[in-house]
């Protein structure tokens, strides 16, 4: 089954630039929907990014971060071939996990 | 209430004056000539953006605005239809019940034949569109035809139009009378004022395109479906040709006919021959 | 979307509660702010995504004050196409950065997103926020202990004509 | 220029409201005026979407026994749709004012 994250990480010399975007709702909790009934809230509270062991990005987000929420970073010490392991969770204890190559 | 109408009546008629004193100049010729035609409104656009570069008019607001195509190509790096396309991929590759798939209702397998559509059916006599095609190609097999304005239809429609990015616009009007009066039909509807705001098509998307209408950039008629279908950020999600049309009825405060009416046929067939060798840039992203 | 509910994110998820009802029960004794101080530890900083305004927001993150430095280039749209995708970016020319974090002055909320930058990791950060009218957007880095920031308004309004 | 001055015309005109007050009576001969021009404009495929609330609100006023709002609203709709009618026929060649040559 496809998995909620797509990620694109490519390597240029040293750096190797990140980018992911993931399919979820981020609902507010302050919005209404077509009944008129508040649609509670629902978004990735923490994104985190491994490779070779270690943590190297940490995202903590609240409400205000977009629907199919983007994110984009770079950083050093990995090349061609290894492992990124990115993982979140949300409010409702929701999670998803994917592991891609770095191109 | 009566001071209410007034100020409704006085707004509606002021609109008209405005709308009526800015038209251009037109002479009125009554033989159907779809060439002409498409050639006069190229140039239209051509004339009135001359540092647009011409395959630039199928990115619509952003061909217009440079502080918005900056926000657009961030958008492209990763954009927000991606989970459409994929999802579109992946219905194209599951058969239906019945063992087929939507490669065998479509020449070359549904595979760059999207800047084709849409075709003047003659059997039928009408215009089929590819959204059409695809929920005909669904009752062919047995399935449950998909909403004209839901993420479904939406994601086909993504895919098709994915695999057909970068080739020229290609619509062909056969010599057959119904072909040219559907033509016509469309070119009638597309300049049509309609609504309590009494806007056509054109009132926004001819003559003022690139102008603002609150946060968003109008965009120019010309080339303005090609990148269809488009992941909306007001939506917040994708948006069929047919969602289009109906939302921008009911902005302007008409009643929308039902998604794939003859009306509506007929002007997607109008607008995609007119923008006859522009290139196909969908699915697109857009405020 | 799967929701997969192993056995690792359901312990991180009673530790998180753990702390978080031991942060609460501290309510807002000197000791809580001190906790918020200790700011790169694994913890999600609920406390700060709570606050309204953005001077307790920035207070529960960080726990002090941040000045305006013009080595912290925030990029953010003069109009926004759509309140509900604006496209924001930061980079900075400061070095030992730890942490970099989004604020919307008038978002209901006003930390929006707040990225923990690890050494070897550039210090920028590029995302899409949701905004809820015209306001100012501001970048906070932490860099070597100490705070910048740098702000932009960015104008924000519905589109259509209205029907 | 003239067309669209007689279009403003003929709404005001139309739109001259009674003065005493409206009772069922007022009322159901407002709605029924008003449903005919309504038809008339779904039938040209011209209808407005305020010509359909204002029939809603009429409905829902006399429903709960105003009818003075319910007549009210219900000679708006009536004036809207036949708007709408007007819009429809004088567009039948005014489309052509804007065509691109």
């Amino acid at each position: 089954m496809a998995s909620s994250i797509r990620v694109r990480a490519t390597a240029n010399g040293d750096i190797t630039e990140v980018q992911a975007l993931i399919q979820h709702p981020m609902d507010t909790g302050l919005v209404k929907d077509s009944k008129g009934e508040l649609i509670p809230a629902h978004y990735i509270q923490q994104l985190k990014f491994e490779c070779n062991g270690k943590d190297v990005f940490v995202a903590d987000w609240g409400t205000a971060v977009s629907k199919d929420p983007y994110v984009k970073f770079s950083f050093k010490g990995a090349k061609k071939g290894d492992d990124l392991k990115i993982s979140w969770t949300d409010n409702k204890g929701g999670s998803d996990t994917t592991t891609a190559k770095i191109a | 209430m009566k001071a209410r109408i007034h100020l409704l009546l006085g707004s509606l008629s002021a609109a008209l004056v405005a709308f009526v004193l800015t038209s251009p100049r037109v002479i009125a010729a009554d033989k159907v000539d779809p060439v002409a035609d498409a050639k006069a409104f190229q140039n239209f656009f051509f004339q009135k953006f001359p540092n647009v570069k011409h395959e630039d008019f199928v990115n619509g607001p952003y061909s217009m605005n440079e502080d918005m195509k900056r926000q657009w190509q961030e958008k492209e790096e990763f954009p927000p239809y991606e989970f459409a396309l994929d999802a579109g991929k992946e219905m194209f590759a599951t058969p239906f019940k019945n063992g087929k798939t939507y490669a065998d209702c479509f020449p070359n397998g549904g595979i760059g034949i999207r800047q084709n559509y849409p075709y003047f059916d003659e059997k039928e006599g009408k215009v089929v569109t590819l959204e059409l095609a695809l929920n005909r190609c669904r009752e062919a097999n047995g399935e449950v035809p998909y909403s004209y304005v839901k993420d479904e239809m939406a994601s086909l429609t993504a895919y098709m139009a994915y695999t057909s990015r970068g080739k020229l616009m290609d619509i062909k009007i056969p010599d057959d009378p119904r072909a040219l009066a559907a033509f016509e039909n469309g070119k009638r509807y597309f300049y049509t004022r309609r609504g309590q705001m009494n806007f056509s098509c054109a009132s926004c998307h001819v003559q003022s395109p690139g102008e603002r209408i609150r946060a968003e950039i109008l965009a120019p008629a010309l080339g303005i479906l090609n990148a269809m279908p488009i992941y909306r950020s007001e939506w917040s999600g994708m948006g069929t040709t047919s969602r289009r049309f109906v939302t921008c009825n009911s902005q302007t405060r008409a009643v929308p006919l039902e998604p794939q009416a003859d009306e509506y046929r007929d002007v997607e067939y109008f607008l995609s021959y007119v923008a006859n060798g522009l290139p196909i840039s969908g699915p697109g992203a857009r405020p | 979307m799967t929701t997969t509910t192993g056995p690792l994110p359901t312990r991180r998820l009673i530790l998180q509660g753990a702390a978080g009802v031991a942060l609460l029960g501290l309510g807002n004794l000197p000791f809580g702010a001190s906790l918020a101080l200790a700011a790169a530890n694994d913890k999600y900083p609920d406390e700060a995504f709570k606050q309204k305004n953005e001077a307790d927001a920035i207070k529960a993150l960080y726990g002090k004050t941040a000045e305006p430095s013009d080595k912290v280039k925030l990029d953010a749209p003069e109009i926004a196409e759509n309140g509900g995708v604006v496209p924001i970016s930061v980079t900075t020319s400061l070095d030992k950065v730890t942490s970099i974090s989004f604020f919307v002055a008038e978002n209901p909320f006003a930390l929006a997103a707040s990225y923990r930058i690890p050494d070897g990791t550039v210090a920028a950060v590029a995302n899409r926020l949701k905004m809820a009218k015209t306001t100012n957007v501001t970048a906070i880095v932490e860099a070597d202990g100490k705070l910048y920031s740098a702000t932009k308004e960015v104008k924000v309004t519905v589109g259509g004509c209205g029907g | 220029m003239k067309r669209s001055l007689l279009l403003a015309m003929l709404l005001t005109l139309s739109l001259a409201p009674s003065a005493r007050a409206a009772n069922e009576a007022d009322y159901k001969a407002a709605y029924a005026a008003a449903e005919v021009a309504s038809k008339e404009a779904a039938g040209m495929r011209n209808q407005w979407t305020v010509t359909v609330s204002a029939l809603a609100a009429a409905k829902k006023a006399a429903d709960g026994g105003d009818f003075d709002r319910a007549t009210a609203a219900a000679k708006e709709a009536e004036a809207l749709a036949k708007a709408s009618i007007f819009q429809a026929t004088s567009e039948k060649d005014a489309w052509k004012a804007m065509e691109i040559r």
